[in-house]
């Protein structure tokens, strides 16, 4: 993936715009199941994903749809994937929670808490054995890392030092349930230590911090130097899901959050650089185009015939 | 009587339980401030506060087994497993420590542990959250499986679950959580774990069924009887230990069974019963015992999958005229 | 053609498949240095070294999950969970990503991977090395379930297992270790998953054994010959998919069927086949499908209980007797 | 338990000879089934609790006898369970690696590594919601530390306050696999502080010391300041079970930890505080007496009957 700024910021705009829009689907009643919104957590995938390359590998969790778009997944067939379509990434077969593309390196999401992250380390062993230099990066929320398979994840990373970055992107709250009241210590990256994993706790909504702590991360694995865990303190804007009515937190932190703005604030960075609002209206106004077209795109798709749940289960 | 959902049937079972004994505990994702998941343990935070109803992390393993060694202490738990589906990250402590412990220790502990957990068959979540996983927990000994198909039941059921000294895994279905009936108003009302119920009687054919396909089968009976053709309709309502006998009476009456569930055909719950039934009744059954099961595939994700993979109405009735052929 | 132990074909089949094709590794606990805790990966680490042979923390999830990542990596992963009773603690990384992932997403992964466990049953070990479990994953779609009973089966199925582009749980016996069988000498000597074998040819009534049962299957028709009574023996060596054809073709012509296994009765591989064989077979049949099984008990400690609890020759002989009576 | 120091050295001998007969008897083939020892680390189980009460819960694993005998049980149920007797604590169903005793707060040991452990922290609940001030205690080794259920147990332990000790024996190996070798960092202890959970890294083979940490944490736990994991650094003597070939070591380095032997080295202490080796020696005579007898009453007594295997399924 390139660096440069612009092609940052797009990347960041297009994940706000497909869940903005996929937002106006739910509230429409056009949207077939469960939305898990990756508002507010864009700097966190565009970030770690703008130092990958389509060798390396990714895997996902629930909250998937900013992982996808960072590495790289195409947008129509992401977005038809969403509403289970037959034009998906997999053919519609796996939804809202599910989507791939081993071009990419793009290993799925997960229905399951914590189930990504052996398979990560999986990855990075089949990269390690390669000998070329690619690294897997496995996403998952602070939550998953009360799961068994975080502990047994790390202490193999580091045993076999592999080239596995753990990136675990603390939004505060699991469920409806504040991180805070399921653990004795509220930093994720504090456990790497006593395991012998690398760590960092960075700002989540800074794009340029996410990034460069990728990078470091990255270098540190292609070097065979072994695993990173990278905390990225940042916040989930919507509920769990949609129509979740967020009784658990209150109006005013989101509001608080909400000025933390990862897109305005590389925005304006953008702008302090020299960048033209104008440039930027109008890349705003491209990807907002683009996107639609994908939602269109994905609404007019056809679902997938019923039958087709017969195939497929065995290779 | 009051009228009741299913979902506040079991809200009410699990209140009316922990007022009656302070050893019953509840915990959980989500199960406290939240109220459930699915808001089945609304209330039961305000009413019995923070030690005996408890938010959990993450960690599915040591739900169990926190419940676990806390009914070996002597505490009475629930405890709450969000979706039948992740039940693979704590079946070691279900299958070997929860099931077992009685048995090795030779008694000297018991084990009253409800786990209740849900099934989201034919809701449209995709492939992890779809299962119907009641066969594969049928298998272990020592444990009692139930799985109410009615809110009246799943009352009564749970409060014998909690009463029970034994570990129980109570599996709710959340496409029935907003049905309602009316339940008797009285603290002792139980229903009692390893006997069938006779939800329909009749005469020409034996259907049994389970959770979410009782209802169809119901639906089907009645539409049947109007061609004149008789349907007892025997929900199991536990899955293990399952009542035979209930069931053999039947077949021995109408000399044909169809069981209809939502457990995959291949070592599911319909090869359980047609395994048994099909030695206990040969010499009475005209015909031989029919399965109506979802395929042996993984949901995929939306409603058109679960509808085509599941047993519906239509099917059941399909079913039962062949029968008759 | 060289005569080799169950052990040892395990060892030569894997140690011939990753000579083969350098995508094939092998990890588990205490598989590569020692050899393997039963002695079933003895020389893999010296032939292949510690890339490819490697001993992993006592971490089941992970053992599982790193194969199921590693195979959609590329990689051809041989994994190796010690015991079958194990299988609780990475059942989700078996059932929902390594027997989903091919389906859902729609073919683009496969999914290589072997799962190498043990039964212990019978081998006194007590309640969490003695169990059976080849029902408990035969419920699972997507997942191929072996179980060879000879070495001859052990080297050819394994081999193929390896070479299966789908996720196969590979169940060895460790009370079969020792037994000895000639076997072809040939790199691409393969025993093809999902065909049952007709272990003997018989007339009068069909066995269906499976696992540590076959022997004993073929010890009774022996002995039953004897008195006239011609016995067919049927080995389905996969337990998922199960070869009902070869099954329901003997039980037509012989009208009566004998299934004999380690796995419990109840929701086990007994029921599964009675189902079956009792639908396709039922006008066929003189007899129901008997079903001999442990009971629905944990194992506990010692060989008196096992004996007891398990099938012998003796009680073969008699259930067939029945069945002829 | 009384913290006498002719009784601390008493229990340490009852194991010492209860493992040493044990041994013999498996030499002899008169041992049914596998064996594993509890030989060198018999100052972790009597350390640890000697401070324990019988309110107090203890969860083993599957080297459990030190723990069963330094908690109290009976030795002649104790030893007829080992050897699958009816006359055994369970009758004899659990064997080798199944012993518990609710009068005793013994939760029974088990044949899944790490499974222990949210058992022990379940008890530490119930302890909890007592509110009598009892603690729980869960044995376990280094390997069980790389289970899954150890970072979880930490956590919630931590996050609920939990009067947990989680004792990790750490005597190097599991099975034929030296711990060093699957992990990224040696010491158990060190995960602890990533939880929020306090610990402390103990010579095993020191009895005084084990009974002192154990203390330490003990009281920390009684005062409702929560969970505490300690690392006692030891070594079995003995394969993994009895008949391993210990091709995994050297001999040399057997020796030097017999050199280190936690039971000499706890008599060296008495005899240098003044007790007589006479009244040393004629309790190491009436410990091997007492000891052979309940071999002899185990030897001696039936096995339950094949058909009680079908009871007890259900309460
Ligand atoms: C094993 C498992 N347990 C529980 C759930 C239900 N669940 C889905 S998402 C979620 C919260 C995850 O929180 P976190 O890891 O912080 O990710 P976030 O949703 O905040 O991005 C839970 C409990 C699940 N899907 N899998
Ligand atoms: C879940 C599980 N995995 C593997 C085993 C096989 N096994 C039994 S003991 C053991 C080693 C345990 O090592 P450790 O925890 O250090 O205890 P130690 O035997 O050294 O006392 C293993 C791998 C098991 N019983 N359970
Ligand atoms: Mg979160
Ligand atoms: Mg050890």
């Amino acid at each position: 993936m390139t660096q440069d700024p612009i092609t940052l910021y797009r990347s960041m705009l297009v994940i706000r715009e497909c869940e903005a829009q996929l937002n106006e689907l739910f509230a429409k009643n056009l949207f077939p199941g469960y939305i898990h919104s990756y508002l507010g957590q864009e700097a966190c995938a565009v970030g770690i994903c703008s130092g990958l390359n389509d060798t390396d590998y990714i895997v996902s969790n629930h909250r998937g749809r900013g992982h996808y778009l960072a590495k790289g997944m195409a947008l129509k067939p992401m977005m038809a994937e969403m509403l289970g379509k037959a034009t998906g990434i997999c053919g519609g077969r796996g939804g809202e929670m599910h989507a791939a593309d081993p071009a990419l390196g793009i290993l799925g999401g997960n229905g399951i808490v914590g189930a990504g992250m052996p398979i990560g380390a999986g990855a990075a062993l089949a990269a390690q054995m390669d000998g070329l230099g690619a690294v897997a990066v496995v996403f998952f929320g602070e939550g998953a890392s009360n799961n068994g398979a975080f502990g047994e994840t790390l202490n193999v990373a580091a045993a076999w030092n592999l080239p596995l970055i753990m990136v675990c992107e603390n939004n505060l709250y699991a469920e409806m349930t504040p991180f805070a009241q399921t653990v004795g210590q509220p930093d994720v990256a504090a456990r790497a230590t006593g395991y012998g994993v690398a760590s960092e706790i960075v700002d989540g909504n800074d794009v340029l911090a996410v990034r460069a702590a990728a990078g470091r991360a990255v270098e540190r694995a292609r070097a065979g130097e072994g695993p990173t865990l990278l905390e990225l303190k940042t916040y989930r804007w919507g509920g769990h899901f949609e129509g979740d009515p967020r009784k658990y937190r209150t109006r005013e932190e989101e509001a608080e959050w909400k000025a933390r703005c990862p897109v305005a604030r590389y925005r304006r960075h953008l702008v302090a650089l020299g960048v033209e609002a104008d440039r930027l209206g109008s890349l705003e106004a491209a990807v907002a185009a683009e996107v639609a077209e994908a939602v269109t795109f994905a609404l007019d798709s056809p679902l997938p015939p019923p039958e087709s749940a017969l195939l497929k289960v065995f290779a | 009587m009051p009228t009741k959902t299913y979902c506040w049937a079991i809200i009410d079972a699990m209140r009316e339980e922990m007022a009656r004994d302070d050893k019953v505990f509840l915990m959980g994702e989500d199960v406290a401030a939240a109220g459930g998941a699915f808001g089945a343990s609304r209330g039961l935070l305000d009413a019995f506060g923070p030690i005996r109803v408890r938010d959990t992390p993450i960690s599915e393993e040591i739900i169990v087994g926190m419940g676990v060694g806390a009914a070996m202490a002597g505490r009475r738990p629930i405890v709450e497993i969000m979706f039948i589906d992740f039940l693979g990250l704590c079946l070691d402590q279900i299958a070997n420590q929860a099931a077992k412990s009685h048995y090795i220790y030779d008694g000297m502990f018991k084990m009253p542990l409800v786990i209740r957990t849900s099934s989201a068959v034919e809701m449209g979540i995709g492939p992890h959250h779809s299962q119907a996983w009641e066969a594969l927990v049928g298998h272990i000994p020592g444990l009692k499986v139930v799985m109410p198909s009615t809110p009246r039941d799943a009352k009564g059921l749970l409060k014998s679950a909690i009463r029970d000294d034994n570990p129980v895994i109570f599996i709710e279905h959340i496409a029935m959580h907003r049905i309602k009936e009316e339940i008797e108003d009285d603290e002792d009302f139980l229903i009692p774990i390893g006997k069938a119920d006779v939800k329909r009687a009749g005469s020409d054919v034996s259907v049994v069924a389970s959770g979410l396909m009782v209802a169809r089968a119901l639906a089907a009976a009645e539409r049947l009887a109007g061609d004149g053709i008789s349907v007892e309709v025997i929900d199991p309502r536990t899955i293990s230990p399952l009542d035979f006998d209930t069931i053999s009476a039947s077949v021995s009456k109408t000399s044909r069974c169809l069981v209809v569930s939502s457990s995959h055909k291949n070592f599911g719950f319909g090869s359980e019963v047609a395994a048994e039934i099909g030695e206990r009744c040969f010499f009475d059954l005209d015909q031989p015992v029919r399965r109506l099961s979802p395929p042996f595939t993984p949901a995929p994700f939306g409603r058109q999958f679960d509808q085509f993979l599941n047993p519906d109405t239509d099917a059941i009735v399909a079913a039962v005229r062949d029968l008759m052929a």
